[in-house]
């Protein structure tokens, strides 16, 4: 059945600039793979690593966090913070054998709902390339 | 029954055990890192070191069992049990420790009111071959203990390295089901006479030097000693000497995986971790590593022989030799011996 | 000798009361082995050694005993560890006196076991060499063919901001490259590697040894720990070992000073310094930031630059 | 032979919330097995294991009598994930239960003698337990009097209300109901159980005190009995601790040698004292 696999991609989005993206690219019927599942954050600096490897661990084929552009935080600099932390976590599992692309950051302003819906289809490119997550997946309780 | 196993026989013995039940014993997982594992070939079998770093006491008590399965459908709840044991198992290579350990554990989980049946039936299903111990370490304290290298008890087979051969005693009726195996040949006078030489060596070594005996009493007049306000400076808290004990048994029961379906498992637990005895309400009873260090050594020499009449330490040295801060038990033990120096730190 | 400096020193902050307790390594029963050593008492220091075998890291300590002003005796890694302490706010100024150490990398005691046949009973140090004696064998092994791979690249042999020196600084130069093992990984193929990973921490045992012995894991409650929310479930499904020792690794991002000691806590022996040192690389190629080095800079993942890093973001 | 760990199924009959900060809600259980229902025997004092499943298990106290036939009660206080679960529970949902646990309250002792009950907030649940069995006909007769002090902080925490009002208006109970804080609509008592209890004064002479409360109300409570020259081993309490398995495998609950759910909950004065302050 593999033909028929879609990918479910898990997107972080934070509330004030890339959820209101998203919210864009919907009003403006622009179109986007229904493969990704949004969470809204307050912000990217408050994506917690624990989320991302949780999301993996829970059967997600790909994580996608977007936030603000670089001087646009709500909260002044949360989207800097979350930079590093984004930047040293993709290092670090692509180190361990993640496979580069399983996990995608992007920055997203309330005014591109195009760029959204565009971020949307390469990564959902990018994870359907990659295949369905192996690694890390826990096996779900048989009977 | 005295019988031997040429060594060159050794592999097709236990391809012939394997032929009939699962096989345990000892399994290299990296170098110097070797645990009971069932075994896929006899070339796995790896006796080359004198005790594994987890005891036998998994095979009996695993570290993570699932008690039942459960799977919620409307309202109702339905429940699959796993205690039931399909094949009759052995277990080889245990040392005289780690068998005594079994038994010491088996004393609490077969109560006389409440009875543990995944612990039970593993027990029943399983054929103990003992392996004596020609090498104790210097770390090994077992006769001391209440034991010694050689104990066969709780045995059903028992074997000793002679160098070319292994000599076999079949200690139980479980064990004299096998003396028609093909590969058991009858023992001749020089082989007891080795073994004698081998068990007396190895006696020697291990000697009686750590004072155990009549450490309960002792233990009852230090209940507040000022020696708990030092001994436990160097814990770090950490579950090694708990979970690498043979005779340690405390476990944690959990659920996992949310409706509707999922498990009921239980897991090793140590009260070396502050989790252990911490109440939902945030009061802990024990709320330090002075408290939690006392309580294992309290358990383990005072509490367990009220209950039971022994102690429940069989002298193996896991706890000395994997401690990352080297704490010492037999240490601890002289500690609340008279001989004890006056201050802590002269030891 | 700088053991006895150690002692000196450390019966002199005793003497004139500066400190309740020093804290420092002593022997005790195992041969390649030492301990540490709480000493109250000016006569106590007598206790006090130093060789190869001091491999613990005992700014650990520091938060057992947060009540008291405390000497503590500090290798190169140990006094980084204590100063991203400081910038983590974990001790009030003037608690700690670091007697500082400088430090002639340790010894792996295993990587010496597995030399021998058979239990070593005796073990001593005489310059480059180390003495080994057991039943049936007494050898001299070479000092610096055994040493521990995280000492082997160590950087900062002698203490920083330590409050005193004892002995002469020693010369830093790593033996092997810096970050060796993490570049060695890093070859590897991202299917080994993740085979490698999973094979590894397939034989923990969730003693939490590593977390114990590591000075910055002082988390009041750990994320394994936490039933509300449940991150993972404490069981050994290899999904759930991988998850613990990935976030334990990468919770040290910027705040590991490569000191080792959860590798070497580790019963299993599971290789745990090779994570740690990428994520020291990475810290320091993306934010020149090293830590335990500057007592001002602030922790990397706590601040930033504008100016950073981000062609990986879309 | 039979699994110690495996929960029979009840099922949850009626839940109501007890108390005014709704942190205390009752659940009564039915058995869904005629069989189970017939097997359950137990005596006040003793507890169980309520599991709800893919949360966990927890134990608490059986608040109703053996005398109220074909169901359990259980006043459950939102504390953890467990009770947090308990607390959401629909009519009609089913609930595991490992039980009964633990000994019981003396009963027998109790014969011909005084019974003192002492308690204080939700720790009441096995005291109500308690009274209700011996309050009933068959048993009423077997004790000599009861008094019953119930101390809580404010009168919306008062357990059992309804209860309470009954048995205010029997002659064969003292029943004094005390408040550490009233309200406008509180007629009763106000002052801390052990204040309560100099001040009630109640003999000690053939007498059984049975108390339960918070640590606090504890500490406090024993000095005042042994003013009133109660002897050790006459007082009787029920400690709670971290329990798991409830049989007295899994290690957690001892007290020195003794475990909490094997050995207890309830224990007299004088084993107390020889114990470890490990609780």
């Amino acid at each position: 059945m593999q033909n028929h696999w879609e990918p479910k991609i898990l997107a972080f989005l934070c509330n004030w600039c890339s959820y209101a993206g998203a919210d864009l690219a919907g009003t403006s019927r622009i179109q986007y793979p229904p493969n990704i599942r949004v969470i809204r954050v307050p912000c990217s600096g408050r994506i917690n690593p624990l989320f991302i490897l949780k999301a993996l661990q829970s059967g997600i084929d790909g994580v996608l966090v977007s936030g603000c552009h670089p001087g646009d935080c709500h909260y002044l600099s949360g989207n800097y913070i979350g930079r590093r932390k984004s930047a040293t976590l993709k290092r670090f599992l692509e180190y361990l054998g993640f496979e580069e692309g399983r996990v995608q950051f992007s920055w997203v302003s309330a005014a591109e709902g195009g760029k959204f819906s565009q971020v949307v289809n390469e990564v959902t490119q990018d994870i359907k390339k990659l295949g369905p997550a192996k690694r890390f997946g826990k096996k779900s309780v048989e009977f | 029954m005295k019988l031997k196993l040429d060594k060159k026989d050794f592999k097709p013995f236990l391809q012939s055990l394997m032929d009939e039940y699962d096989l345990f014993a000892p399994v290299q997982l990296a170098e110097g890192v070797s645990v009971f594992r069932k075994i896929g070939h006899p070339e796995e079998v790896d006796l080359s070191s004198a005790n594994t770093q987890k005891p036998a006491k998994e095979l009996f008590f695993p570290q993570s069992e699932v008690m039942f399965r459960y799977e919620k459908v409307g309202n109702q709840n339905q429940l699959l049990s796993m205690e039931e044991e399909k094949r009759e198992r052995i277990l080889f290579g245990a040392r005289p420790c780690d068998i005594e350990a079994i038994s010491i554990i088996e004393k609490v989980f077969v109560g006389e009111e409440y009875t543990d049946v995944y612990f039970l039936e593993k027990r029943m299903k399983t054929i103990i071959m003992g392996l004596g111990c020609n090498h104790p370490l210097s770390t090994c304290f077992c006769s001391s203990a209440g034991g010694d290298p050689f104990l066969r008890a709780g045995s059903d087979l028992f074997f000793i390295d002679l160098g070319e051969a292994y000599f076999v005693e079949l200690l139980t009726e479980k064990g004299m089901a096998f003396h028609k195996n093909k590969f058991f040949k009858e023992a001749d006078p020089e082989d007891l006479t080795l073994v004698k030489e081998l068990e007396e060596k190895a006696f020697e070594k291990v000697g009686y030097a750590v004072p155990v005996e009549g450490i309960e009493k002792r233990l009852d007049l230090m209940g507040e000693s000022s020696f708990w306000d030092r001994v436990h400076e160097k814990c770090v808290g950490c579950r090694i000497c708990t979970y690498l004990c043979p005779t340690c048994h405390c476990f944690d029961i959990v659920d996992e995986g949310e409706h509707p379906c999922g498990q009921r498992v239980r897991n090793w637990d140590s009260c070396l971790s502050p989790l252990y005895s911490l109440e939902t309400s945030g009061h802990n009873p024990r709320p330090t590593c002075r408290e939690r260090t006392r309580q294992r050594l309290m358990h383990k020499f005072n509490y367990f022989p009220k209950n039971f009449n022994q102690v429940a330490c069989v002298g193996c040295g896991r706890c000395i030799l994997y401690c990352p801060v080297h704490f010492d038990i037999r240490k601890a033990i002289l500690w609340t011996s008279p001989k004890r120096p006056k201050r802590y730190e002269e030891r | 000798m700088l053991q006895e400096k150690i002692r000196e020193k450390a019966k002199e902050l005793l003497e004139k009361k500066a400190v309740d307790l020093v804290i420092g390594f002593g022997e005790w029963t195992l041969p390649l082995r030492t301990t540490p050593l709480f000493i109250r008492t000016p006569e106590g220091t007598k206790n006090l050694i130093w060789n190869s075998f001091c491999e613990n890291n005992l700014a650990v300590y520091i938060h057992k005993f947060s009540q008291f002003k405390v000497g503590i005796v500090v290798k190169g890694c140990d006094a980084r560890s204590i100063t991203a302490l400081s910038l983590e706010k974990r001790f009030k100024p003037g608690q700690l006196f670091l007697i500082g150490v400088p430090c002639q990398r340790m010894v792996d005691r295993r990587k010496v076991n597995r030399a021998v046949k058979g239990e070593i009973l005796q073990a001593r140090e005489e310059g480059d060499l180390i003495y080994v004696k057991g039943e049936e064998f007494e050898v001299s092994l070479k000092r610096d063919d055994f040493l521990y791979s995280s000492c082997q690249v160590c950087t900062h042999r002698n203490p920083i901001h330590a409050d005193i020196l004892v002995g002469d600084p020693v010369e830093e130069s790593p033996l092997k490259e810096p970050y060796e093992e993490a570049k060695a990984f890093e070859k590897m193929s991202p299917e080994e590697r993740w085979r490698f990973f999973e094979k590894e921490t397939s034989r923990c045992i969730r003693c939490y040894a590593c977390r114990e012995v590591c000075p910055m894991c002082y988390c009041t409650e750990c994320f394994v720990d936490s039933s509300n929310p449940k991150w993972i479930e404490k069981g050994l499904s290899p999904s759930d070992l991988e998850f613990y020792h990935i976030v334990r690794a990468y919770h040290q991002t910027g705040r590991c000073s490569g000191c080792g000691a959860c590798e070497r806590a580790c019963p299993m022996g599971i290789r745990l310094t090779y994570l740690t040192q990428k994520l020291n690389r990475d810290v320091k190629e993306l934010y020149h930031f090293e830590t335990g080095i500057d007592t001002e800079a602030p922790p990397p993942l706590s601040t930033y630059e504008i100016e950073d890093k981000q062609d990986f973001i879309k | 032979m039979k699994n110690p760990y495996l929960p029979i199924r009840m099922v949850v009959k009626k839940a109501h919330v007890e108390t005014t900060d709704r942190m205390l809600r009752t659940l009564e259980l039915s058995f869904l097995n005629e069989e189970d229902a017939k097997a359950f025997r137990f005596i006040p004092g003793q507890f169980c294991e309520l599991s709800v499943l893919g949360k966990g298990e927890a134990p608490f106290g059986i608040a109703s009598s053996p005398t109220e036939n074909g169901s359990l009660k259980f006043t459950i206080n939102k504390a953890g994930v467990v009770t947090t679960a308990l607390h959401h529970l629909e009519e009609g949902s089913e609930v595991g239960i490992r039980g009964p646990l633990g000994n019981a309250y003396p009963i027998d002792l109790f014969k011909g003698k005084n019974v003192l009950v002492i308690g204080g907030g939700f720790a009441f649940t096995t005291l109500r337990s308690l009274i209700v069995y011996l309050l009933h006909p068959e048993n009423r007769s077997k004790v000599n009097e009861i008094t019953v002090i119930y101390g809580a902080r404010m009168p919306g925490l008062l357990l059992y209300k309804e209860e309470l009002k009954e048995w205010e208006k029997r002659s064969d109970l003292k029943l004094v109901v005390t408040v550490d804080w009233g309200d406008k609509d509180w007629k009763g008592k106000v002052g801390l159980v052990p204040n309560v209890l100099e001040e009630v004064a109640p003999t000690s002479k053939n007498t059984y005190a049975v108390i339960c409360g918070p640590p606090i109300m504890i500490k406090f409570t024993f000095p005042k009995l042994m003013v009133l020259q109660f002897p050790d081993e006459r007082i009787y309490t029920s400690l709670e601790k971290r329990m798991k398995c409830g049989i007295g495998k899994c290690g957690r609950c001892n007290i020195g040698h003794l475990y909490v759910c094997k050995d207890g909950p309830v224990f007299n004065y004088a084993q107390l004292k020889k114990l470890p302050k490990d609780y």
